[in-house]
């Protein structure tokens, strides 16, 4: 973890609301797990107080790849940046997924499917086997990295809700599917994405008795761990950090 | 930097700029960012007796220029805090100012008798945390004889030089800043945050599960300044000013209306170098305008 | 129009948007911007039985946020308001508000008394100006004797629905706004500004002459929402609420929370379109979530 | 007086801190007078809540021209604004200088001058007659709209504090050595800087007993005369609201 001002390499629309955010520091890039997030200054007055976390989508030398959306004040300010300014960054941030050997499969939804991007790569280097990849988005505009997965190798389908392309509906039902047609289920499941979706995507890996992994977001105070803003309920009904023992914790970790 | 080394009461501070309770964790967290030695002193979150959950989310919510929390006190407890958390700042050639507080009169004694034997520099007696209900009628700061009684206690009890941290929600703070002098603190700390409300407008329903939270940052810089005057007018002891701090500038509005020391809060967030940047802004600012000593510009006021 | 309208105890506004004491002066100086009949309301300038000269230079500071204060209640003074302003005003089509403010309670009766006869449509009570001293120990609307005496006695003498705005500036507001209505008031306006302090770092002196300033703006819009909320808990009479609104959402947070109208200040100064654009922005609500009446909004916070 | 959204037609630095902005408003500019000013919105969001306020310095057809420096936050958000963006402007706001026929001289220091040159070119086109104009400046680089004066005609005199150009020292001390070799004293004079120039300035015209307009300024909260805030000490000790009575004043009427 360290907090280093980052130049803007690039910082551009790729499709729908979703910008594509390229830093340069290697310090931070060498760093940087799947799973983890970095900590971005938008407002260099006073006017947005917090930094805006988001999901390290790449890091590779001197490199440091963001996948947003704009929702709010804050991103909406952040894709005004311009190439060549610098960014005040804190990272890499909170605990990312633990790799395992194995049939993974990873479950994105939206800007989700980012940093399971990464976690592809890198079970990738690290296994040298490529998961299976299921992408839900709304509409075929909004699927995100569908061929930044098939480059790494990745089997990837996608579920829109408007059925624009690939399965038509929610993710979860793709997943509920795919599993029932493996002859045997994948070993782990990665996933991030919005809360619904995970929750349900947890039951069913209950269910079908599937470990997995999950990313969870809150809106963030420090995003160091120690302000305590940022927690999700636990399974011993404690209180747990995103940005601390999260973003990704075992779905037997917490309580949605 | 000796021009900067201020006393708060028996304590010695090498500047005059702390982090603020419940802003820094128990340290560890910033130690990777900044050199935590580099602090006038350290508050640790305020700690209970027992461990306490906290408040469920969402606990933060932003407004214009400020930050609304509700964390409800979530703190390791008392023993967790000496075993763990306490040896690992006492590493630091830093003061260590350990916040307590409690539902009750009781509670307070009781933290101030275990912490006795402990080392550290001083106690902070946090009796206006606006996330816990302390009385029917409100906070314990609200009410100096209750105020007089915790600080008169704790202070019996504890060896450590005793801060009184009061609560900004009042019609006059002057007079529980006395009742607390007069009980034996060593200094007050002004202000924990103002009571905020924020309605999410889409369920009809207020943001926080506990309907009011505490607001804090720049928005408040102006109200938290003159509570410091405020105080200084009714007592003879230090202030240690805070809310808003963000900037060198900030601190020293803080030090000329009488704060003796400051403390920066969500600043750590926005970014952790804030108190090394005032630190070193105000040693540039002694040289560039030929003070020896920041004691020269404390309470400077001109009224 | 009709779903917009509320009612202030006997008094009808046409819709809950009203401009804030002292920030739209007499009504005059906006008419040439804005179409004054479209106002639910219109609060006058806080008037005094005899002019006032006001505070010297500089009498504004804007902070992160918010604006402080401190104009010191020049006014032209009850004779020339009767003779010159509100002959003016009468001629819109929109309620009239007559803010009256005093230094001692024989001074908000006899205004009551001069103001009997003439014609406009209520009385707000400025028991809260933070810009004079009104009692030794501070704000009428700090001491719940004085607030009930004033309100009382202002209602015995005049016909009009009295309104008494109050002072954020206390422990408990809910005692005030209590006294108010056991006193007669029909409303309670909630709130005036919070005291602040600026400190020029450079002479090392405050901003203000006076020292204490009120801040108003975005700033403190949580704290003002909670004020409103815990008037709100201790009375049965209609609020109106105030402070930071800017736009229809913050509006209807304070509608939500218990406001059955609301005042825009500052806002006038930033944009004074504001108001207007609130109805607008009301109406729109009111439309697509198929509510026919605004009352279906006003405190329908679920906690 | 009306609000507008107005397009920025050109927004550049034109030397040292200054900058002039060009605006495209027909009504505004029909109604401007000289020593109007207009009141801008130069932060859309509310971390700076109050409206700027600029001089005229230039009304003709559609464009509204101000010149301005960059002194603080405000100014500073004012000069990133892009050409074809839209500024909401309330104006034009007070009252002007009293156009009188005579030998008129203007006296400006610092900003103070674009307002004079709006007022040059009025005598002009109403009196047929060209005022001399002295300008003060800290330095060579910061003296402002010399050729603008001199095409309209006037005989331009420049002060410099440090004499890279005309008269070394203050304007203040050329209106004295200028007075004492006019023949007769001019008419009128008028003027707009800082407080410091003004206050010589009136003193001086006092002893030569020339009428003297003087345009003040003040941090402003409402800009149309509702608030209060802008008020600067009349000579019946009453005060008087540089937005409304001004910023023009008759020298007689307020105490500097
Ligand atoms: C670890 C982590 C990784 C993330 N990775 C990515 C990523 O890779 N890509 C990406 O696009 N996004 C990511 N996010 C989400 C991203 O941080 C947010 O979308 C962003 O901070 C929103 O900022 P904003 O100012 O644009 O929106 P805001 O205006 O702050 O908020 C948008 C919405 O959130 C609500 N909100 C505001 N504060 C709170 C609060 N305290 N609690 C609950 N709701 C609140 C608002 O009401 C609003 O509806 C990540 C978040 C976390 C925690
Ligand atoms: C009628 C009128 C006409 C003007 N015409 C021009 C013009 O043509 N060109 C031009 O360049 N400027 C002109 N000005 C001045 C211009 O409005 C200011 O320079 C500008 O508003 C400063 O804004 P800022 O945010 O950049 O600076 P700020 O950051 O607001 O302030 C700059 C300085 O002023 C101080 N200050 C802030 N608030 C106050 C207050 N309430 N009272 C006293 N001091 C305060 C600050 O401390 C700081 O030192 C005019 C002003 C008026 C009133
Ligand atoms: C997330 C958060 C947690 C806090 N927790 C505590 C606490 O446990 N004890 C305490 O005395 N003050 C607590 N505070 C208040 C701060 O110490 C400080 O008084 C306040 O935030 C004002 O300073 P600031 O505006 O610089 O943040 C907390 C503030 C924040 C933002
Ligand atoms: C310049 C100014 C003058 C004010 N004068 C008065 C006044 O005379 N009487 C009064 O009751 N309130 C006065 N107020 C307070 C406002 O009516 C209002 O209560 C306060 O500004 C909070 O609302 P806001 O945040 O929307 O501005 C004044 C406020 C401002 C900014
Ligand atoms: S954001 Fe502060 S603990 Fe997680
Ligand atoms: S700025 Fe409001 S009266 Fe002049």
């Amino acid at each position: 973890m360290l907090q280093a001002k980052c130049r803007v390499l690039a910082n551009s629309l790729i499709c729908g609301n979703f910008f594509k955010l390229v830093l340069q520091n290697k310090s931070i890039a060498a760093q940087a797990k799947p799973g983890q997030f970095i900590n971005i200054r938008v407002d260099k007055g006073q006017d947005l107080l917090l930094r805006r976390p988001l999901s390290i989508y790449l890091a590779k030398d001197d490199k440091l790849e963001i996948i947003y959306k704009v929702v709010g004040r804050g991103t909406d300010k952040l894709a005004q940046v311009k190439e060549q300014e610098k960014l005040d960054v804190i990272g890499p941030l909170g605990n990312g997924y633990t790799l395992t050997a194995g049939k993974a499969l990873l479950v994105g939804g939206g800007t989700g499917i980012a940093s399971l991007v990464f976690l592809a790569a890198a079970l990738k280097t690290k296994f040298n086997s490529v998961p299976t990849v299921l992408i839900g988005a709304k509409s075929k505009e909004d699927l995100l990295c569908f061929t930044a997965l098939e480059k790494i190798g990745c089997a990837v389908k996608a579920a829109t809700a408007d059925g624009s392309v690939g399965f038509h509906g929610l993710v979860t039902e793709l997943f509920r599917e795919i599993v029932a047609i493996f002859s045997t289920h994948p070993s782990m499941v990665y996933a991030c994405g919005p809360r619904p979706m995970l929750r349900e995507l947890v039951r069913l890996c209950r269910h079908f008795r599937i470990p997995c992994e999950i990313s969870l977001e809150e809106h963030l105070g420090c995003g160091v761990g120690a302000c305590l803003g940022c927690v999700v309920k636990g399974a011993k009904n404690e209180y747990l950090r995103v940005c601390k023992e999260g973003p990704v914790f075992k779905a037997s970790e917490v309580i949605l | 930097m000796d021009g900067l080394s201020v006393r708060i009461g028996s304590l010695l501070l090498k500047n005059p700029v702390m982090v603020a309770s419940g802003t820094f964790g128990y340290g560890e967290e910033y130690a990777q960012l900044i050199d935590l030695n580099k602090l006038g002193a350290i508050v640790t979150k305020s700690i209970t007796l027992k461990p306490r959950l906290g408040n469920p989310q969402p606990r933060l919510w932003e407004t214009q220029g400020g930050l609304l929390n509700s964390i409800g006190l979530q703190n390791v407890g008392l023993a967790t805090f000496v075993d763990e958390k306490l040896p690992y700042l006492q590493k630091y050639d830093t003061r260590i100012i350990v916040s307590i507080t409690g539902e009750s009169v009781v509670e307070y004694c009781q933290l101030a008798q275990a912490l006795k034997k402990e080392t550290f520099d001083a106690l902070e007696v946090n009796i206006s945390c606006p996330n816990v209900q302390h009385t029917k009628k409100g906070l314990f700061a609200q009410d100096k004889d209750l105020s007089y009684e915790i600080v008169r206690k704790v202070k019996r009890l504890s060896r450590k030089p005793v801060i009184a941290k009061l609560t900004p929600n009042i019609t006059d703070i002057g007079i529980i800043a006395k009742a607390c002098e007069k009980a034996g603190a060593e200094a007050i700390a002004v202000v924990n945050t103002f009571n905020g409300l924020a309605v999410d407008i889409k369920t009809k329903k207020p943001i926080f599960s506990n309907i009011v939270a505490g607001l804090c940052g720049p928005a408040i810089k102006p109200l938290a300044l003159y509570k410091v005057y405020e105080v200084k007018k009714a007592v003879n002891i230090p202030v240690i000013g805070m809310g808003g701090i963000m900037d060198m500038n900030d601190a020293l509005e803080f030090i000329i209306t009488g704060a003796t020391s400051v403390a920066v809060g969500v600043g750590n967030f926005v970014d952790p170098k804030i108190p090394l940047n005032i630190i070193r802004g105000l040693q540039n600012y002694l040289n560039s305008n030929q003070y020896k000593n920041i004691k020269q510009i404390i309470g400077s006021l001109e009224c």
